[in-house]
């Protein structure tokens, strides 16, 4: 079911700059058009559970995923559906698998903070603050040792770098010398508590300190982020080693759609100025039209086209019919 | 101040806890608490709101998420002075804890021959049916019941829920404690004056000639409720509630299967090789005498816990499931 | 070449498992080892030897002290087309593992609906009696047995050893494969031509009549000496050996205790809340109506492992313990 | 049992340079003596299991501990032997631990791998990789929490720079400006494995990241180890907060006293080298020397009476009765 526009440029022949540039476009505001069925979902009472929304963060992962292929592979987070998206996946079969549905990527099995698969070289969002690190950097040792020219990224919010295993892994990977690239989104909160109250030091010391080739750059400037993925990846896939991406952004809503009072913790005119002045897409938007790219029409149009889709993913999954209770015990092992 | 009959105090799970954890903060100096998010946010589940602004910032830290670290850090401040209480957020995240807690803080006092005390408490959660999947609906509370130097509480009400933790704040070993993360909400008679319960005493929460459900945390209020739906069929329920896994009230537990001769054993958790087990193998050999049936064990259904409602809703027994296996275990059905 | 009929072939247990290693990475690419030191040093229990001469350091390799990071990484590997495995060298280091193994390993293929699988092996070591006091003796293997998603493999012959372990490559879970230290020189016949041994099959190690040993890992050469000596006062011991916890092969453990009606259960882990306790309801259970004594459970004792030898051999099951167990259970001491 | 010369010195009046000097001396002497009868128990078959033998490394462990007070803390590792010694233990009672006796520090059932002292203030050796680093924070914290003035000195090999658990607290540690000083002590292997090949990057750069002090010395310098130590814990003390120091060092025997056929992970030219040119023992020896400190009768006097002190101690732990099996069970829960 993944369309062909959902997957990476790298895999599709991107004629221009224009094109190229677009389509980082379409994709961010798709990321942001999801996520806000999803919190729709959530206030209608339709979505079972929590999700995590990545309103606010779409250039990272537009960003990063546009300098892959469709078979390398990425690690994702809690907060995973804009990794998901930005990677090739259909929103119908995320929708659906985000109310449980028997069509979603896991069959129901997952949800939110479990989506995976393989045609996109999604190795899964994952729960557990800093659970995939390992999982990437396996995937690269196996990349590796195969010699199938695969790269592995592995996304992480700044919180899990409270998390030993990654220095762990990171020390690992640059002896090993493997292709993965961990990037740090860091939106300033690990829940409710602010980075700088849960992290001493530098972020980008952390991986100096192991050797890794380090990097920092504005999140929420698609193309910024572009460039140096770009970068880091060719460099992890001709051999050179890990590195380490630190991206700095914010996410708009609050920690989950449940967290509507957040006054305690950050205010109203932080968000305020991050939505107003910070936001990925107005900006994106405003250099395409300087640079004429495009014309306010025509990126209304990719926003109508998105909408149209995401309501559509929407109705499909709302439609779809649950497994039955006699799919829990499938899957167990293989 | 006169004496008058006070209406029945009523607390929810939440509040007992925080009501236990203030008054022990209150009482003793050394009392602190870390983990994710407690302080201002008081945790996700709000089980801590109004702490720190008692105790202040010295007292409740919030700490970055680093669960092996700040076990550890539990650990070596109990043996020097402290009484820390540790938050573990999920009780899946204990994962992270386990070289702290099995090879250090349950070891020390053993290894040390009898030198150093870890008298610390590592509160966290259980429980499935929130919707959160396989990564935080675990109930693991088997892996510490068979590690010599803890001890392991697992509340079933908010009587109880007051009562163990201040008794597990003030014993001199690592205790680790699990509240049901559906059972927050619940409410119960606390009253207001300083009690405790001791560790290794269960509680027969309802008595009944028949059967016996022997249930631990969440799968008490099934319990009773599948006894309720018994009694009107005639058939009466023994409710008994071990309250710690560790130490085991092997006693009180036998004697009731030994009068009902007929048991279920009930938890949250996997059975395979976890408390149904024990708890079955301890009755199946304290009352082989006297049982008329095998004892029925009910857990966790074998399977990481499912996001889908329609999957995760057979994964735990219910008072419906029980009460079915109770009638058929009376030949009833 | 004629045929003519060879002797039969003995190896170490340890042999057996390197062989098993060194069949499986001829025959699969795929299949590589990362640890610590099982490079050039071969693991401190020299299980290893030879096999990075042979394979190479991309096949065979040395990993820093990271249990954490680098059974991820096994995980990972597994998930993207390697058959890792990976080798922990005490089982006490597991305590670091239970994240990647538990919340990971276990998970991913559920979780993916099926979608992604992970191949990999764990192979780490389990028992005391070795002097090395608490934190490295333990036999924590019920931990992973409790964990749906998880094989759990327990060889107590180099026969099995290397017949279980080739299975456990080949299979496509993650698989966690329990070798006793103290069994690391056993000696026994292995053929030399390739075999597997299924998992979930369990093994009579020893036919009789008067009662059941139920028996795994370093405990089934206990229960086969005990055995021995029961046979001279006219006992009738039968041994059989589960070979995993996980699939557990219920139906023969049943039968051989329907037979028999006496069972006594020996694990080296913990009774409590472990393995014991879970072969011991099983029985109850499935045997309920032919037994004519309560099971009897027999592990480590529930102390962590002291260092002193006197202390130390007190703490598990003997030939002596056992077999005076057994006498008392059959009505004859 | 603990006699008062075997107590660290910042606790005594030590009324010259002369007087530390000596001590100090003294004290890397006593280790190196405990640690050959040590292996002479184990030669003759009289040990219970192994043990990791400190020989070579004396400097660090005497040099740190001189530069703490008796109620200051320690943490120490499977190679605990000098640690203990230099804060203060009884070799009497060490030995006697050792052959698993009922007189020993932890009544026999900890071993080489466990002793643990509270009246020196020692938590324990540990024998998990990094296992102790949780527990020296702690430790840390409480003092800082109960303002006792105490520190705590967190000992561990190289090897546990694998371990991510370090991470996690010494990022703790620095966010509380909590007094306790990583002590890393590399002595270039990892049992079997050289420390190159399992250390990417550098050592104090995975200090530098969280943004400890960090400092590096020469291990076999006693003088200098007690310099360092002595700013870092005055600065702990006063609430500056947690260092890191890497003392680099060697260890002369195999990684146990089973480990005798090294030359596959290392050379005897290595070891040769140490041990002649770079001997902690030898080179105080001649500095003290030098310095008119002492004369070499004065030096032979100290090894003399270390020398009655061990054999006398191993004769007391021979001599000294197991537990009886009852004890077994005692000690479990407090
Ligand atoms: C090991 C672990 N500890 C704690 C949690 C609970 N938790 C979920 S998200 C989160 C904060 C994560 O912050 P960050 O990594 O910055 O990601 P963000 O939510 O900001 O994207 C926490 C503490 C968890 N899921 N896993
Ligand atoms: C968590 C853990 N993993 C592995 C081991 C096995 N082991 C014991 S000592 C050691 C090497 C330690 O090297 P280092 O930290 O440099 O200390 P050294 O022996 O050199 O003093 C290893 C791998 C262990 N005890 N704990
Ligand atoms: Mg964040
Ligand atoms: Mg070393």
């Amino acid at each position: 079911m993944t369309t062909a526009s959902s997957r990476p440029a790298a895999t599709h022949a991107v004629n221009n700059e224009k094109d190229r540039w677009l389509r980082a476009y379409r994709q961010m505001v798709r990321i942001r058009l999801f996520e806000e069925q999803v919190n729709e979902l959530y206030t209608r009472a339709l979505m079972p559970g929590l999700a995590h929304l990545y309103s606010g963060e779409e250039a990272v992962a537009v960003g990063v995923c546009e300098a892959l292929n469709i078979d390398d592979y990425i690690t994702s987070t809690h907060r995973g559906h804009g990794h998901c998206l930005a990677k090739g996946a259909s929103p119908d079969r995320m929708f659906a698998e985000l109310l449980g549905k028997e069509a979603g990527y896991c069959r129901g099995k997952g949800g939110s903070m479990h989506i995976a698969d393989p045609a996109t070289g999604n190795l899964g969002a994952n729960a557990i603050v800093g659970g995939s690190v390992g999982i990437a950097t396996g995937a690269a040792f196996a990349a590796k040792r195969l010699a199938n020219g695969r790269v592995a990224v592995c996304f992480f919010g700044e919180g899990a770098l409270g998390q030993g295993s990654l220095y762990e892994v990171m020390n690992l990977a640059q002896l090993w010398k493997l292709p993965v690239i961990y990037v740090c989104e860091n939106n300033l909160y690990n829940e409710y508590t602010h980075f700088s109250e849960t992290t001493a030091g530098t972020i980008l010391g952390r991986a100096a300190a192991f050797g890794l080739e380090s990097a920092v750059v504005d999140g929420q400037d698609v193309r910024g982020v572009y460039e140096v993925a770009t970068r880091l990846v060719k460099r992890a896939r001709s051999g050179q080693g890990p590195a380490f991406l630190q991206a700095d952004t914010y996410r708009y809503s609050g920690h989950h759609v449940g967290d509507i009072n957040r006054e305690y913790y950050r205010t109203k005119q932080e968000e305020q100025l991050w939505r107003i002045e910070r936001d990925p897409i107005k900006l994106h938007a405003a250099w395409l039209l300087a640079q004429g790219h495009g014309d306010s029409a025509e990126l209304e149009q990719v926003a109508a086209a998105a909408r149209t889709e995401m309501e559509a993913a929407v109705k499909f999954a709302i439609a779809s019919p649950y497994p039955s209770a006699d799919q829990v015990e499938q899957d167990v092992y293989a | 101040m006169p004496e008058r009959a006070m209406p029945e105090r009523e607390l929810t799970f939440a509040q007992a806890v925080r009501e236990a954890l203030a008054e022990e903060m209150r009482r003793d100096s050394r009392v602190c608490i870390f983990g994710e998010d407690v302080a201002e946010a008081g945790t996700p589940f709000k089980v801590l709101s109004g702490l720190v602004e008692e105790f202040g910032a010295e007292r409740v830290l919030d700490t970055p998420i680093s669960e092996a670290g700040f076990t550890g850090v539990g650990v070596g401040a109990a043996m020097t002075g402290l009484r820390p209480v540790v938050d573990i957020m999920f009780g899946d995240f204990l994962t992270l804890t386990m070289d702290q807690m099995v090879n250090q803080a349950a070891k020390a006092h053993y290894m040390s021959g009898g030198h150093w005390k870890v008298p610390m408490v590592l509160r966290t959660t259980l429980g499935a049916t929130r919707r959160s999947a396989a990564q935080h609906s675990q109930s693991l509370h088997a892996w510490f019941s068979h590690v010599p130097g803890l001890k392991v509480v697992l509340p079933s009400t908010p009587y109880d829920a007051k009562g163990l933790l201040k008794t597990a704040i003030r014993d001199e070993n690592p205790v680790v404690f699990f509240e049901d993360k559906m059972m927050y909400k619940l409410k119960g008679p606390v009253p207001a004056e300083d009690y405790t319960i001791p560790l290794g005493v269960a509680d027969v929460k309802r008595v009944g000639e028949d059967i016996t459900f022997v249930a631990t945390s969440s799968m008490v209020q099934v319990a009773l409720g599948a006894a309720n739906m018994l009694e009107k069929e005639g058939i009466s329920a023994e409710v008994v509630d071990p309250r710690t896994t560790w130490p085991l009230d092997e006693k009180t537990i036998i004697e009731s299967a030994k009068k009902t001769s007929r048991v279920i054993v009930l938890d949250e958790g996997y059975g395979r090789y976890g408390v149904t087990a024990e708890l079955a193998a301890v009755i199946a050999e304290g009352a082989f005498y006297d049982l008329d049936a095998p004892v029925k064990r009910m857990g966790a259904m074998h399977v990481p816990i499912p996001f889908s409602p329609p999957l995760e809703d057979v994964t735990v027994p219910t008072e419906e499931t029980v009460s079915e296996a109770a009638r058929r275990l009376c030949n009833k059905s």
